[in-house]
Order: C-alpha cells, then structure tokens, then sequence
C-alpha cells in the first residue's frame, strides 16, 4: 500500500492532469480489448508499461515489485486452463490450447499495465477528483475520502500496537500471535466507533453543513495535457483498431 | 479471492459491473436513509472501510507458515448489516486495485459480485441461521466468516469457470478446475478468517 | 474591558452521568491571551468545547458579547466561525489526504466562493509557516507539521477566538519555541487566544490572564500579573508557583536582584542574574 | 563496572531507506539509570527497540553481558524477557478491556502457569500503585494510570533491564512526580533503567548516565556529575545546560550559594537558597 502511494506522490507525471491519465489508461484498456493478435497485445503491454517507466519515471524495482502478485494470478489461472480432463478421468496437458491462454494472458498483461500506468503515477485525491468529476455518488466519494486518509492513520497505530506486542513476546509462536492479533483488531474494532466521533467533533467544530468539501487541486495546464493523452490514446486505439480489422 | 485486472473478458468484465451496479445503488440508498437520522454515520463509514481494508492487508500467521489475507467482510457484516457493506466493500476493492493492485478495475464488478455482495449476505444469514439453532455465539461467527469466505471463493470460481470453459469439459469441468486449484489458498485462508473473526468479536463483547 | 465570551455558573454532566463541568463562571476579554490551567481531568477541554457550542451546558449560559450563545443551525456556524478550535490530537481531527484540501475544509462549508477560499489556505498555510505544503499529503508530515497544518485549517475561517487544547502536547523543545512564536504573531494580529495547559511554567510565561481549574470547577482567574497574589488558587489547582517566581521572589529578597516585576521564566531570572554585577561578596565566599 | 548490553557501530536503516541510527556505540551498566536524551527525531526510540530486539542493526553488533545477541526465536524470546519496553502512547500497548487481563499477557506469553501469572499480576500491579484496581476496564483510568498499567505490564514480566519511550510525555505535574517516585522505586530494586527524553532538566535531575543522541548518532556519553564537563556535547545534542546548573553556577559566582556539587533541580536550588541565611545586603535593597 505504501509502496504505490508513495511511487504516486514521488513520480514525474504527479502534477500532470488525472484527466489525461485516466484517457489514457482507458484507450489502452480499450485497446487491449479490441487487439487479436499476440504480438500486438505485446505490443501494447510495451507501450504502457514504457510511458509508465520511462515517461513518468517510476522506478522499475517499484513496477516490479507492485506486478508480482498480479502475475502470480495470472500463472496460475493459466496453468489452469491448458489442463483438460483426460479420457479415462485425471487431467492431461493440452499443447493445442496454448496460443489461446497466451492472447488471454498477452491481453491481461496489457490491460493490466495501463492501468498501472494509471494508479503508480496518480495520488489517490487526483483520482478521487477524477471520480467526482465523473459524477460518482458524493456519499462513496465521502466515505473514500475519509477512508483514504484514515487507511494511514490506522496502520500506523496497527504496527505500533503490533510492536508493543512483540515487546512482550506476543508473537513468540502462532497460538500468541493469533491471540495478538485477535486482541489487537478487536480493540481497533472498538476504537473505530471513538475515532469516527473525535472526526465528527473536528467537523462540527468547523462549521460542517454534512458532507465532506475540498478545494479542488487545479491542474493549470490539463488542456494540454488532455489533448496529448487524447493523441497518445488514439495511437494505442489506431494500433488495435488495424489488428482487428485485418487480423 | 480477487480475479486480475484484465483477466475477464470485456463481455463479463461489462456484464458482471451491470450485475453489481443495482445491488451497489441499493446499498447506497439504504445508507442514504440511514444517514438521514444519524448524520454522524457518515463518519463511521469512512473509518469502517478504512479498518476493512486494514484488516484485508493483513498477512495471517498460518500453521503452514505460509501467510494469507482475510477478506474482513464477514465481521464488517455481522457489525453493519450485509446491505451496508456493499457500498463499504466497493471502497475495500477499488483501494485493493488502486492501492496493491489486488483485483482491478476492468474487474471490480465481478469482485465486487463475489466479496461485496456474495460473501456478506452468506456471512449474514449463516449467522443468523446458526444463531437461530441456538448455538454458541463464537460457532455462529466461525461458520459466518468461513462459510461467507468459502461462498466468496466459489463465487469466483464460477466467474472464472464461466468466462473461460473448457474446451473439453465444458463450464463444468472448468469450474472444478478452478476450485480445485484456488482451493489450495482459499481452504487456509476462510479457516484463518474464521478463526480470527471470532477472536475479533471476543475481544470487543469485553469491551 | 470588552468582554468577548462569558460563562454564568455553567455546569454540564455527560451522556454517561460523570460530572464535566459545576458552576463554572468565566469571562474571556477579546484580544489578550487566556491559558485555561489545571491538572489532567480537571475539565479544561469540556470547558474548551462549550466556547464553540460543541458542547452544551446543562445549567446556566454563555454569553457572545453579551448575548447568550444561539444554538440553531444558522447560529452555531457563526459561532464556530467566529470561535475556531484546534484538538489535542491532530490524527483525530485531519479527514482529508491532501494538507489544501483539509485546510479549505471550514471556509467551503462557510459558502465562500473558490477564490476567496484558495487565497485563504494560501495565507493560512503562510501564516503556520507551510507556505509549499498545499500538496503534500498529510501522512507525509510529522507530527509537529500536522499540528501546524490543523492550526491552519481553523485559521483559514479567520476566527476571532482561537481555542487550542494542550497544543505543547507532544512537541519538543524547538517545536514548542516555534508553535510559540506563531501563537505570538497571532495574538499580535488581535486573535484572542484561549488555551489549555497543565504547565504552569508555560502559563506563566505565555499567558495575560490565567485561568485555574480544579474538578469541573472555575476556582480563580486572574491577570498574570496579579498571580503572585493567587497562589492558594494555584495549589487548589494542584500546580506549584511557577519556578521563576518562586526564585526571583527568593533572590529579591536576598538582594541578589533588585526589587521589581517578577520575570516570566527561568531563563529571564537567569539573564537578570547576568545582567547585574558581580558583587564584592562574592569575592570572599569563592576562595 | 558490568556492561549489561554494549552497542559497537550500530547502524540502522529503515525499509523505506531513511536512516535511524549510524555508528552508534555505547554501553550501559546494570544497576543504574540511564537516560538517552536528544530531540525529536534524534534516533532515541531507535535506539531503544534496538536493545530489544525489536529491530536489527544493518551494522555493528549489540551486546548482552558480552555475548553478542541472538535474533533466534528462542533467543530473542530470552531478550524480550529479560528487557521489558514501555512505548510512549498507552493507548497503543493497552489491548485489553481489563486491567489485570492486560498485566497478564506478558506472563501468559511466557507459558507460565496460571498461579504464577496470577501471582506476578498482582506484585506488578502493586508495584506501580494499582494494587485493588486489577478487574477495573481499562478504558475508565486516567492517563496517568493507564501509564502505570504499561509499567506493570512490563514489570510482570520481570526483566533485568526496563526501557522506556519519553515516560514523561503527556503527563501533568503531579502524575511526573508520581513516576518518578516509581522509576526511583524499581531503580532502588536493582532494575537497570533506560528511558529516553528530550528534557534536559529532567534528565540532569534523574539520570546517573547521561547518553546524548542527536541525528542518529550516539554523540557523548558521561555519567551526570561529570555532565557539567560535556557543555558543547549538549550543544550538539541540542539542548541548553540544566537550568539548575546555570543557575547554580551564576548563584555561586555571584557568593549567594557557596561553592560545591551542583544541585539537580531548580527546585533544589531554591532549596538551597532557603537554607541560606539572609545577607545584610538584602536590607538595603528591598526599600
């Protein structure tokens, strides 16, 4: 959790319009959804993950790190899917299924790093903008705003709490460890009720009138930055577009 | 149990956001009228989703020595109500997605069917019915958080059996494929779910 | 003096039972800086939370300017518009991610229009020394910056009394010289300051007028410089003379320092000290 | 003197590459009481969850009665018993709805039995002064017991060595005297105490072995009657000289105390300065 926020907050493209990211991730979700051929997809795949890389300078350690249990999923479920059932019951390997898996996979791969694209280089107040923008319900806006926030504030006191435990030996073996964490997330539990009134009194105190409003961040030059996305997303689109027809 | 970004088809990455969006507005709309006598609920919430999405970050000491997450929606429905944690269990996956890259957009509508919608009502009404039978609390919430977590990782199964049948065998045989294998994480996992949820609901009765 | 706030024989019991405040009476003068002193628990922070009407008394009144305190919709957000309130803990008081966005929390929900709001957190974020800070997010900060960014957020609604609850809680030494010069500039720009503390020392240095507290109940309030006269209130309150006081009285009466207004700190006792020469008498006694 | 755990170079890294401590070397003597002094940020809480095992150095090595530490289950199991850690916020270490359950995780941790565990919570417990208090919720004490709760939590485990995070923060005048009386009681037990704080005065009134800190570096460390010595170490560290001091070496250069062994508070000095008669000289002056 940490390793993407901060990636987000750290990277070259953190002023850049949510806007024009959120395009672009979409015309490549698009594309990937429109493309046949695995090279294309590849392709594709290569291309987002490039502008992630090279265009917003996201350390590659971090893409890596932040791909790894998605593309154990994605092993898996494709090991899964060559395996049929053999004629006299069991499974068996079936070879003639594997260009199908891998334009499964390849297609995966690109939506997948668009989308990264998207999260690893955008701060989630940018994206929650986005969402307001795009006329999301104000009461799950609120509740992610105040969640968002809270996500921090939470860990925190878990790993402080967790550490005190420690201290005192609470994570000796498994049976003192289930029992820590037992005791810790039902006292955490209890305190979500208390938090949430301190916030409410914090609200009050400053006038709330019952939902939560912030200043939007301006973003001095989105039509620019809309513009190149709209360009950039239109290739990716032109690409998968071309495939379809002709392969 | 999160399906990958990317993963579904477009057709039932589509259809399973179509599924979920009515059940979504649903929970929205019953909060909504909720929040109408008690505005300071809104608050609750928030903080609600954010130990939810604590709680499903949380690597669980296992027996195996392997570590597994909880899903956290079987206790966020025992405390707030299957219909409340859709809205609550959205936030939870979407974070997932944005956050650790659990899950993902493209199928957030077919997580959200599974964990949001799925796991609690099987967590709300094995607990319900357990607790009918006039059996222990700490049995009633065992079987809720296992049973809504096992009924969370069928439900996906299925999504996936669905979406890619086997060649041979057909959804049916692409089903116990999936189950099977998943099963190998999962089995662990809705135990450990199980357990802690328990643990959790004890220590709060003390307070 | 003009009067801004005033408590008549106010006493609130919480929804639990447990007494907060009894008969408390209390009058704040716009414009001076007010410390609110007493031990933990002696209801300094329930006192703070009737100021801005987040609390309400069970007996008695509170009066703005000499008329009491208006409880409906459209009077409460005047109230804590006019009467800001910073709490102890900044985790428990920040709901937003992005350090501008919580600070343009209070002045949105005032109904200002989008620029007079940007321009306020502009100059509220200048005025706790986080000029660059708009767009860092808050889990970014320490501690002490997070305090800072809570202040701004109440200063943002250009309160006429600002309220702080133990705001030298958790900061060190360097944190607290600079949370004191703000609190100084503030009250240099007409902000009436009323705070918590349960350091006397910092009340003595900081404060006009020191308010002592004991069980729920308001037991003496005095100018500061009239609290070498109090210091029965003082112990009422559980708290000892201030040091500073106590050796410059001590020292005065040796002779060692002359005869006059008694100062603020230590350290003022200490530069005092410097300040004279070094008498003949000392001569004898150092060999 | 018995070194009961020696640092040689310790270096700390954190995951997210910031740094915690560099080259650190330092011992501590059993028996006595050491404070790790320095400002917010200077490593000090580092430090002490190193002593633990809490964390690992990156480099260097720590030391238990010569023997370097061993981060095995079963070694750091003996550690965690044998060094106790108090953290600074009892709201973070207090997990239980009841007094005596939450005395008696350490001990259970242990795999004691029942009698024992039983027996070691009601000594902690009247150790620290909560004697009848064991079935009392946690969540109604006061801050100051529930502080003391931590303490006893720790103390049932019966560790050699008892750390503690700024023992004094949060805590009103009354409630610092109270702790102190009880770190002075466990001291006088033979319980080696290691606290860390960023009060000087504090530090020069309590501490036998001073140990200053600052920027993850363990800059000087000197037993307190020779601190007088160590000025410009304590400027680094960042802090003023105790104001008993400086008040005590101007009083004795100006004759009015006599020459001798600094006193340890300001309290003392004005103690001191009762004790003396009054010169002819103050006769003169206070017309």
């Amino acid at each position: 959790m940490v390793r993407i926020d901060a990636a987000a907050y750290a990277c070259r493209w953190q002023g850049v319009a949510p806007s024009a990211k959120g395009l672009f991730a979409l015309a490549g979700i698009v594309a990937a959804w429109i493309s046949r051929s695995p090279g294309v997809l590849a392709l594709l795949a290569l291309m987002s993950a490039l502008a992630t890389l090279a265009g917003a300078r996201v350390p590659l350690r971090t893409y890596f790190a932040v791909a790894l249990a998605p593309l154990g999923f994605l092993s898996l479920s494709c090991l899964t899917m060559v395996l049929t059932p053999a004629t006299g019951g069991g499974w068996q390997w079936t070879p003639s299924l594997l260009p199908k898996v891998s334009v499964i996979a390849l297609r995966s791969l690109a939506v997948m790093t668009a989308v990264l694209g998207l999260m690893l280089t955008t701060p989630m107040p940018d994206l929650l903008l986005l969402l307001r923008r795009l006329r999301a319900p104000e009461l799950l806006l609120d509740m992610m705003a105040l969640s968002y926030r809270m996500l921090f504030v939470l860990r925190q006191a878990w790993d402080e709490g967790s550490t005190a435990q420690a201290a005192r030996l609470g994570h000796r073996g498994w049976r003192q460890s289930w029992r820590s964490m037992g005791l810790l997330a039902g006292q955490m539990a209890v305190q979500v009720w208390q938090r949430a009134s301190a916030l409410q009194a914090a609200a009050d105190a400053r006038a709330w009138q019952g939902s939560l409003r912030f200043l939007p961040a301006s973003f001095p030059n989105a039509r620019r930055e809309v513009a190149l996305a709209l360009l950039a997303g239109a290739m990716l689109l032109a690409l998968a577009l071309g495939d379809w027809l002709w392969a | 149990m999160h399906i990958m970004e990317g993963f579904l088809p477009p057709a039932h990455a589509l259809g399973w956001a179509a599924v979920s969006a009515p059940f979504l507005a649903w929970g929205l709309r019953s909060m909504r009228r909720g929040l109408q006598a008690h505005p300071e609920r809104r608050m609750l919430l928030g903080v609600a989703a954010a130990f939810a999405f604590l709680l499903s970050a949380l690597k669980l000491p296992s027996v195996t020595g392997s570590c597994s997450h909880p899903t956290g929606v079987g206790l966020g429905a025992l405390l707030f109500g299957p219909a409340a944690m859709v809205p609550v269990g959205f936030v939870v996956l979407l974070f997932q997605a944005l956050l650790l890259a659990h899950g993902g957009l493209t199928t957030l509508g077919a997580n959200v069917f599974s964990m949001a919608i799925v796991g609690p009502f099987v967590s709300y009404g094995v607990f319900r019915a357990v607790a009918a039978l006039g059996l222990s609390r700490s049995v009633a919430v065992f079987l809720a958080a296992c049973l809504g977590d096992l009924a969370t990782y069928v439900t996906t199964s299925a999504q996936l059996a669905f979406a890619f049948p086997d060649p041979v065998g057909g959804i049916g045989a692409s089903f116990t494929k999936f189950a099977g294998i998943f099963a190998l994480t999962q089995l662990p996992i809705a135990i450990s779910e199980g357990l802690l949820t328990v643990l959790v609901v004890n220590a709060m009765a003390r307070f | 003096m003009n009067m801004l706030i005033e408590l008549d024989a106010v006493a609130h019991t919480f929804a639990d039972g447990s007494p907060g405040l009894s008969g408390c009476s209390l009058a704040l003068a716009g414009g001076r800086r007010h410390a609110l002193l007493g031990a933990n628990g002696a209801g300094k922070t329930t006192l703070l939370q009737h100021l801005n009407g987040l609390l309400r008394p069970s007996e008695g009144l509170l009066r703005w300017q000499g008329q009491a305190y208006d409880y409906g919709r459209a009077g409460l957000s005047e109230l804590r518009r006019r009467v800001g309130m910073v709490f102890q803990n900044p985790d428990r008081q920040l709901f937003s991610a992005l350090v501008e966005e919580d600070v343009s929390f209070g002045p949105l929900n005032l109904g200002l229009d989008e620029a007079t709001v940007r321009a306020r957190v502009a100059s509220a974020l200048d005025a706790v020394g986080l000029g660059g800070f708009g767009r860092r997010p808050v889990h970014h900060l320490s501690f002490g910056q997070k305090k800072r960014v809570c202040i701004a957020g109440v200063l943002a609604m250009e309160p006429e009394v600002l309220l702080l609850d133990e705001p030298m809680a958790g900061l060190d030494a360097p944190m607290q010289a600079e949370l004191e010069t703000l609190l100084d500039r503030l009250a240099g720009r007409g902000v009436t300051i009323v705070l918590s503390t349960h350091d006397i020392d910092f009340a003595w240095r900081w404060a006009d007028e020191i308010h002592m507290m004991a069980a729920g109940r308001c037991i003496a309030s005095t100018s500061a410089v009239q609290l070498p006269a109090q210091l029965d209130a003082l112990r009422t309150a559980g708290q000892q003379p201030p040091l500073a006081l106590a050796l410059h009285a001590e020292l005065v009466a040796r002779g060692v320092l002359p005869f006059g207004a008694a100062p603020r700190s230590v350290d003022a006792v200490l530069a005092a000290l410097r300040a004279q020469p070094v008498t003949e008498l000392s001569g004898e006694i150092q060999l």
